[in-house]
């Protein structure tokens, strides 16, 4: 089959703004859109240029707008987008600067992530094994242990869109991972940190988040699981 | 436009509808206010209120502070309860449902009277 | 070249509740308007006339201290409840520090004037 | 150019990399930072699935000893003892280290972390299959990367993310630092430090169908092996039975650990018949040799008869979406198949690398069979202590990170606390300057993509599950006429921001040259052993290949590679015939 590749380009050296260019691609509908994306700069147009690694929806490099979605380019083929001869658009993630095609500056995001302390915190004495947790404990947060950091849920998030301080969804579902972990000392600091202005609180269930998740984590139950743990924390 | 779904366009509407409201709101107090500078005053006004379009325009306004309140109330489950989150999308189509037929009801209570000039 | 933020760092952010005690109070107090307005607009709008709203009926309705207080609820609960919503929006969309400084303080100028003025004219009747 | 200095260097943030610089800087006399051409989180440690393998016991009795018995019987007796002794007693206390560290393992009922069954582990020196291999549902490297990216977090690291590495500086045998490009502004940087270690992974994109991230094309091997340095056992390239049908993409061990069974086209359980005591938990060679003979008698399924199956439809439900989730999301999204109701199509995928920049037990890296190059470590995939000798056991590869690079780290810091910083040589970026002006003003009409594609389908024609003479050397002289045909290729790109063009034609460079040696040593070694089998010589034979090679490039005569030995550091256990 044929499709339409509709990609919105940028090169910062050369264009002023973005703009849209179509490649008319050969594939099977079983093909990823990762596949037409490196069918494309191998033997197109090379300077095409995203970020890519795994593959197979693992590492998190690919996020990027489908079809006016956010999607990881090789986790969605080509049979659940468009038939044949049909088209498919292809832009960057929203929120973050764009810095050459499909490729956006993801420091901001990684800053987000950094200021929710997402690291184990618990100074006690390490015992001679390992430390129990019973499986109910341990399901507690199974949900936010699946994040790849690909940003596709904090892009997608409208109140991101428009307010970069938003710490974002991504940055919550660390949080809540470390949160809901019965071995962690550092709760207070971490939802002290997301009862700002720039936390939770901006969060309005846009659900935006949810659908744009890769890894199927319920992103927005675990952002209300964390305003409620706030809110009896405080009470 | 982000082809989000339902909850996106949810609140979408939710701030739109929060933001017409108030200013409606705003000025449906100098309207009301007016009072205190007698009844001329009000009375000149609120003739622009008797205006077929304006009385129309209620209609809008009962659907705005409608689904308003209605989808405020959804926010409100979502937020305190698992369930809230698991029938999101089902509660959104609610919402929309009963605020046309609140637009509905009123729009068969007032456009007889403003037909009738009433 | 990218540093990791360490632990002190986060740590040492201030902290406060009002965001949440906010979030709290746009919930409660949207349950309360819901029955308030909603009432309201029932009564004077849907069930009557906007006709029947002449200057008697609303002098007379609002000499009744009951109505006198419900109608001040609802001028109160909703302003400060439409004023934060608004707060909201603004620190959403106006994104430089001193623009969203001058367009909150004219706003919650606008809003408090507003308060006075409604609330006057209901008790000077 | 930039300038930077640091102590200690770590080249690649994958498990490996993340453990040495964490170890490196509990040290608190050294400054350490992390170089890698990746963001950290998108290392390939990420996909990892199936578990770390330690003695703990959590579940049935288990020693160090026995774990140390089965990485060196599944390497075929390859695997140097002392490393392998190391290795299965340090990684019981890693695997608690890591638990402290927060990694959020999947737990047993009372509380202690969970252990399944792994292809090769056994109880009593081969007598059961045993519960080894501890796991984070099924994504357990991703927690392992995860988790170590925290901690740096935490400890504050140094990283230079999306820098890649384009050369070693290494004079008078020793290592003064490295040259790296910025992806982002196409700046090339030169970072002086003490040590380095080396912690970029493998090569598995050499091969057309592979389990490997697209970033995985062998740079370190190859920037080593230029300089005239050795590789170490090349010829070990671990073929894995179940990647997904034409893509590649794994489906864990933990499968069939999980209970799940291999069958050909005609429902038979045929593992039944290559190793009758543990069947589909045979280590992953055998595996892989008895599906690859099963396709060639025509027992495959599906219209090509070029796919197997994998099949979990016996296994209740909650087993299969609770304990391998995401194998069962690829198998849906990938292929429309949902292995709770329908077998999984399957076919071996390039895996994992045995050989690599051949190492003491501490990581320093050697330029020949005795002496080290100081200031150079390695640990990870890239390296070769050779723990998994001819062979590599599901879930020793994680260990493998966790103890070596953590050994590795600690050594690099120790050397780095006394040692001065050597001086740099005049353009000390001058190669990787030469290289990039090469591609990018080139008037060659290759194209790299083309080239790339041709290596990938020669070599898993010629070089994979099973070899013979013909075939490797048909490729031998393939890949001169690829690396004729690469000193052609220009790079239509020629811009500095994010040039991934340029980037992707330096890879192919360091794919054709780690093909080179790995095609060599495996034409070489006229034995099979392990993940090596080779058609005319079907037998292990100890007598003549019980010691590894070392593959040289001669840097006199381009094309031409020199094969050394060294030898295999026997001990506890002698070799035996492997059968299980
Ligand atoms: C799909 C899959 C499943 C697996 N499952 C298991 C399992 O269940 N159990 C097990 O024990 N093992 C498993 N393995 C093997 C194991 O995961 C890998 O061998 C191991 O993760 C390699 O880790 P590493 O730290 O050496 O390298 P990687 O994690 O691959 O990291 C390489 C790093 O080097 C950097 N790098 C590379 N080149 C350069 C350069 N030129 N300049 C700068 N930086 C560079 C990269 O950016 C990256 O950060 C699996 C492997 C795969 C592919
Ligand atoms: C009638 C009953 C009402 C209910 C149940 C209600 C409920 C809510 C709730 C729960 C929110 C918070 C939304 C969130 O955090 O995502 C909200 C926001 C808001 N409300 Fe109301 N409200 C009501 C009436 C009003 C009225 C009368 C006004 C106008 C004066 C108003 C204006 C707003 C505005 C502007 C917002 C901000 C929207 C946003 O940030 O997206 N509301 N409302
Ligand atoms: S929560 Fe989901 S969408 Fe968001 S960063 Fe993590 S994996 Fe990506
Ligand atoms: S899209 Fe945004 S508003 Fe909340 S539910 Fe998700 S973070
Ligand atoms: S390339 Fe790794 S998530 Fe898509």
């Amino acid at each position: 089959m044929h499709v339409n590749l509709k990609i919105l380009r940028y090169n910062p050296e050369v264009d002023k703004k973005p703009h849209w260019e179509t490649y008319n691609v050969e594939c099977e509908p079983g093909d990823r859109v990762l596949d037409l994306l490196n069918h494309v700069k191998w033997y197109v147009e090379p300077t095409l240029t995203y970020r890519r690694s795994c593959a197979h929806g693992v590492c998190g490099s690919d996020a990027m707008l489908i079809n006016g979605r956010n999607r990881l380019a090789c986790k969605i083929l080509i049979r659940d987008l468009t038939k044949d001869g049909g088209t498919i658009t292809v832009e960057p993630i929203r929120g973050l600067k764009v810095e050459k095609d499909l490729l956006v500056d993801m420091d901001p995001f990684f800053e987000s992530y950094r200021a929710v302390l997402p690291f184990f915190i618990n100074d006690d004495p390490v015992p001679a094994g390992e430390r129990l947790q019973t499986v109910e404990d341990r399901e507690r947060f199974d949900q936010g242990t699946k994040c790849i950091l690909c940003a596709a849920c904090t892009t997608s998030c409208p109140i991101f869109w428009v307010n970069g301080r938003y710490l974002g969804p991504a940055a919550i579902v660390q949080a809540h991972r470390f949160i809901f972990d019965s071995r962690d000392k550092g709760t207070s600091e971490r939802l002290n940190l997301l009862n700002q202005n720039t936390g939770v609180w901006r969060c309005r269930t846009a659900y935006n988040c949810t659908e744009a998740c890769p890894r199927e984590i319920p992103v927005t139950q675990l952002i209300e699981e964390v305003k409620r743990a706030i809110m009896y924390q405080q009470a | 436009m982000y082809r989000g779904r339902e909850g996106q366009w949810a609140w979408l509407l939710h701030r739109l509808s929060g933001l017409a409201i108030l200013a409606y709101l705003m000025l449906h107090i100098v309207s009301i206010g007016s009072m205190i500078f007698g009844e001329e005053v009000y009375m000149s006004i609120h003739e622009i209120y008797d205006l077929a379009l304006f009385r129309l325009g209620l209609i809008a306004v009962v659907g705005g502070v409608l689904y308003h309140s209605l989808n405020g109330l959804r926010v409100i489950l979502l937020d305190m309860t698992g369930r809230g989150i698991v029938y999101q999308r089902q509660l959104f189509y609610a919402t929309l449902v009963l605020t046309l037929a609140g637009m509905a009801f009123t729009a068969y209570k007032v456009i007889p009277r403003v037909l009738g000039g009433y | 070249m990218i540093r990791a933020k360490t632990y002190n760092d986060a740590k040492q952010q201030s902290h406060t509740n009002a965001e949440l005690n906010w979030w709290i109070f746009m919930r409660i107090s949207g349950v309360v308007l819901t029955f308030l307005i909603l009432g309201h607009i029932w009564m004077t709008y849907v069930q009557v006339s906007e006709k029947d709203a002449t200057f008697d009926a609303v002098v007379f309705k609002l000499q009744q201290p009951a109505w006198k207080l419900y109608d001040w609820l609802i001028l109160s609960l909703s302003l400060l409840h439409g004023a934060n919503g608004a707060r909201y929006s603004i620190e959403d969309y106006v994104r430089s520090r001193p623009n969203r400084f001058w367009v909150k303080s004219i706003f919650y100028t606008l809003i408090a004037a507003l308060f006075v003025f409604g609330t006057v004219g209901l008790f000077s009747i | 150019m930039q300038h930077h200095r640091y102590d200690v260097i770590v080249v690649g943030a994958g498990g490996s990399g993340l453990m040495a610089s964490l170890y490196a800087a509990k040290n608190k006399n050294v400054s350490v930072a992390v170089i890698s051409k990746l963001y950290p989180t998108r290392s390939h440690t990420g996909a990892a699935q199936g578990g770390v393998g330690a003695a703990l016991g959590n579940v049935s009795e288990d020693h160090w000893e026995w774990h140390m018995y089965d990485t060196v019987k599944g390497g075929d007796y390859l695997a140097d003892q002392d490393a392998a002794e190391i290795f299965a007693k340090d990684i019981i206390d890693a695997v608690y280290e890591l638990e402290h560290m927060g990694l959020p393992f999947s737990r047993l009922p009372n509380g202690k972390i969970a252990q399944r069954k792994f292809g090769g582990h056994t109880k009593e020196f081969g007598k059961a299959a045993v519960e080894r291999a501890c796991y984070a549902v099924d994504r357990t490297g991703h927690m392992i990367l995860q988790t170590l990216y925290q901690q740096n977090v935490k400890a504050g690291t140094t990283f230079f993310n999306e820098f890649q590495v384009l050369d070693l500086i290494i004079e008078d045998g020793v290592c003064r630092g490295v040259v790296a490009y910025e992806i982002s502004t196409g700046e090339v940087h030169v970072f002086q430090a003490k040590s380095v270690v080396l912690a970029a992974g493998g090569y598995g994109r050499v091969f057309k169908i592979t389990s490997n991230a697209l970033s995985l094309t062998g740079d370190l091997m190859s920037i080593y092996y230029r300089k005239g340095l050795p590789l170490e056992d090349l010829e070990f390239y671990q073929f894995h039975p179940t990647g997904i049908a034409k893509l590649g993409i794994l489906i864990t061990e933990g499968a069939r650990g999980e209970g799940g069974i291999l069958r050909n086209d005609s429902g038979e359980r045929f593992m039944e018949r290559y190793a009758p005591s543990i069947k589909d938990l045979a280590p992953r060679d055998i595996v892989s040799r008895a599906i690859y003979m099963e396709l060639r008698e025509g027992r495959g399924a599906g219209k090509d008869k070029d796919y197997l199956l994998l099949d979990l439809t016996h296994l209740p439900r909650d087993v299969i979406e609770g304990r391998l989730p995401d194998i069962t999301d690829f198998s849906r999204t990938y292929l429309g198949v949902d292995p709770v109701t329908a077998p999984v199509p399957i076919q071996p995928t390039a895996h994992y690398a045995m050989g690599g920049i051949p190492t003491t037990v501490d990581g320093e890296c050697l330029a020949n069979s005795s002496t080290t190059v100081r200031g150079l470590y390695a640990a990870g995939e890239v390296a070769c202590v050779s723990l998994h000798g001819a062979n590599r056991l599901g879930t020793n590869s994680l260990g493998d990170l966790i103890v070596f690079g953590k050994r590795a780290g600690i050594a690099a810091a120790r050397y780095a606390q006394d040692a001065q910083f050597e001086d740099l040589p005049a353009r000390a970026d001058g190669a990787a300057l030469d290289e990039i002006e090469r591609l990018k003003s080139g008037h060659g009409t290759e194209n790299a993509a083309r080239i790339r594609k041709e290596l990938q389908e020669t070599m898993m024609d010629n070089v994979s599950i099973y070899r013979t003479d013909e075939t490797m050397s048909r490729q031998v002289e393939i890949l001169k006429e690829l690396q004729a045909r690469y000193r052609n290729v220009s790079v239509t790109d020629t811009s500095t921001k994010y040039n991934t063009e340029l980037m992707e034609a330096m890879e192919l460079g360091y794919m054709l040259d780690v093909a080179e040696a790995m095609t060599a040593s495996a034409l070489n070694r006229k034995e099979s052993r392990g993940a090596h089998a080779r058609e005319d010589f079907p037998d292990r034979d100890d007598e003549n290949w019980l010691k590894h090679t070392m593959a040289y490039r001669d840097l006199s005569r381009p094309g031409e590679v020199n094969i050394g030995y060294k030898n295999v550091v026997l001990g506890k256990f002698e070799p035996k015939p492997r059968v299980y």
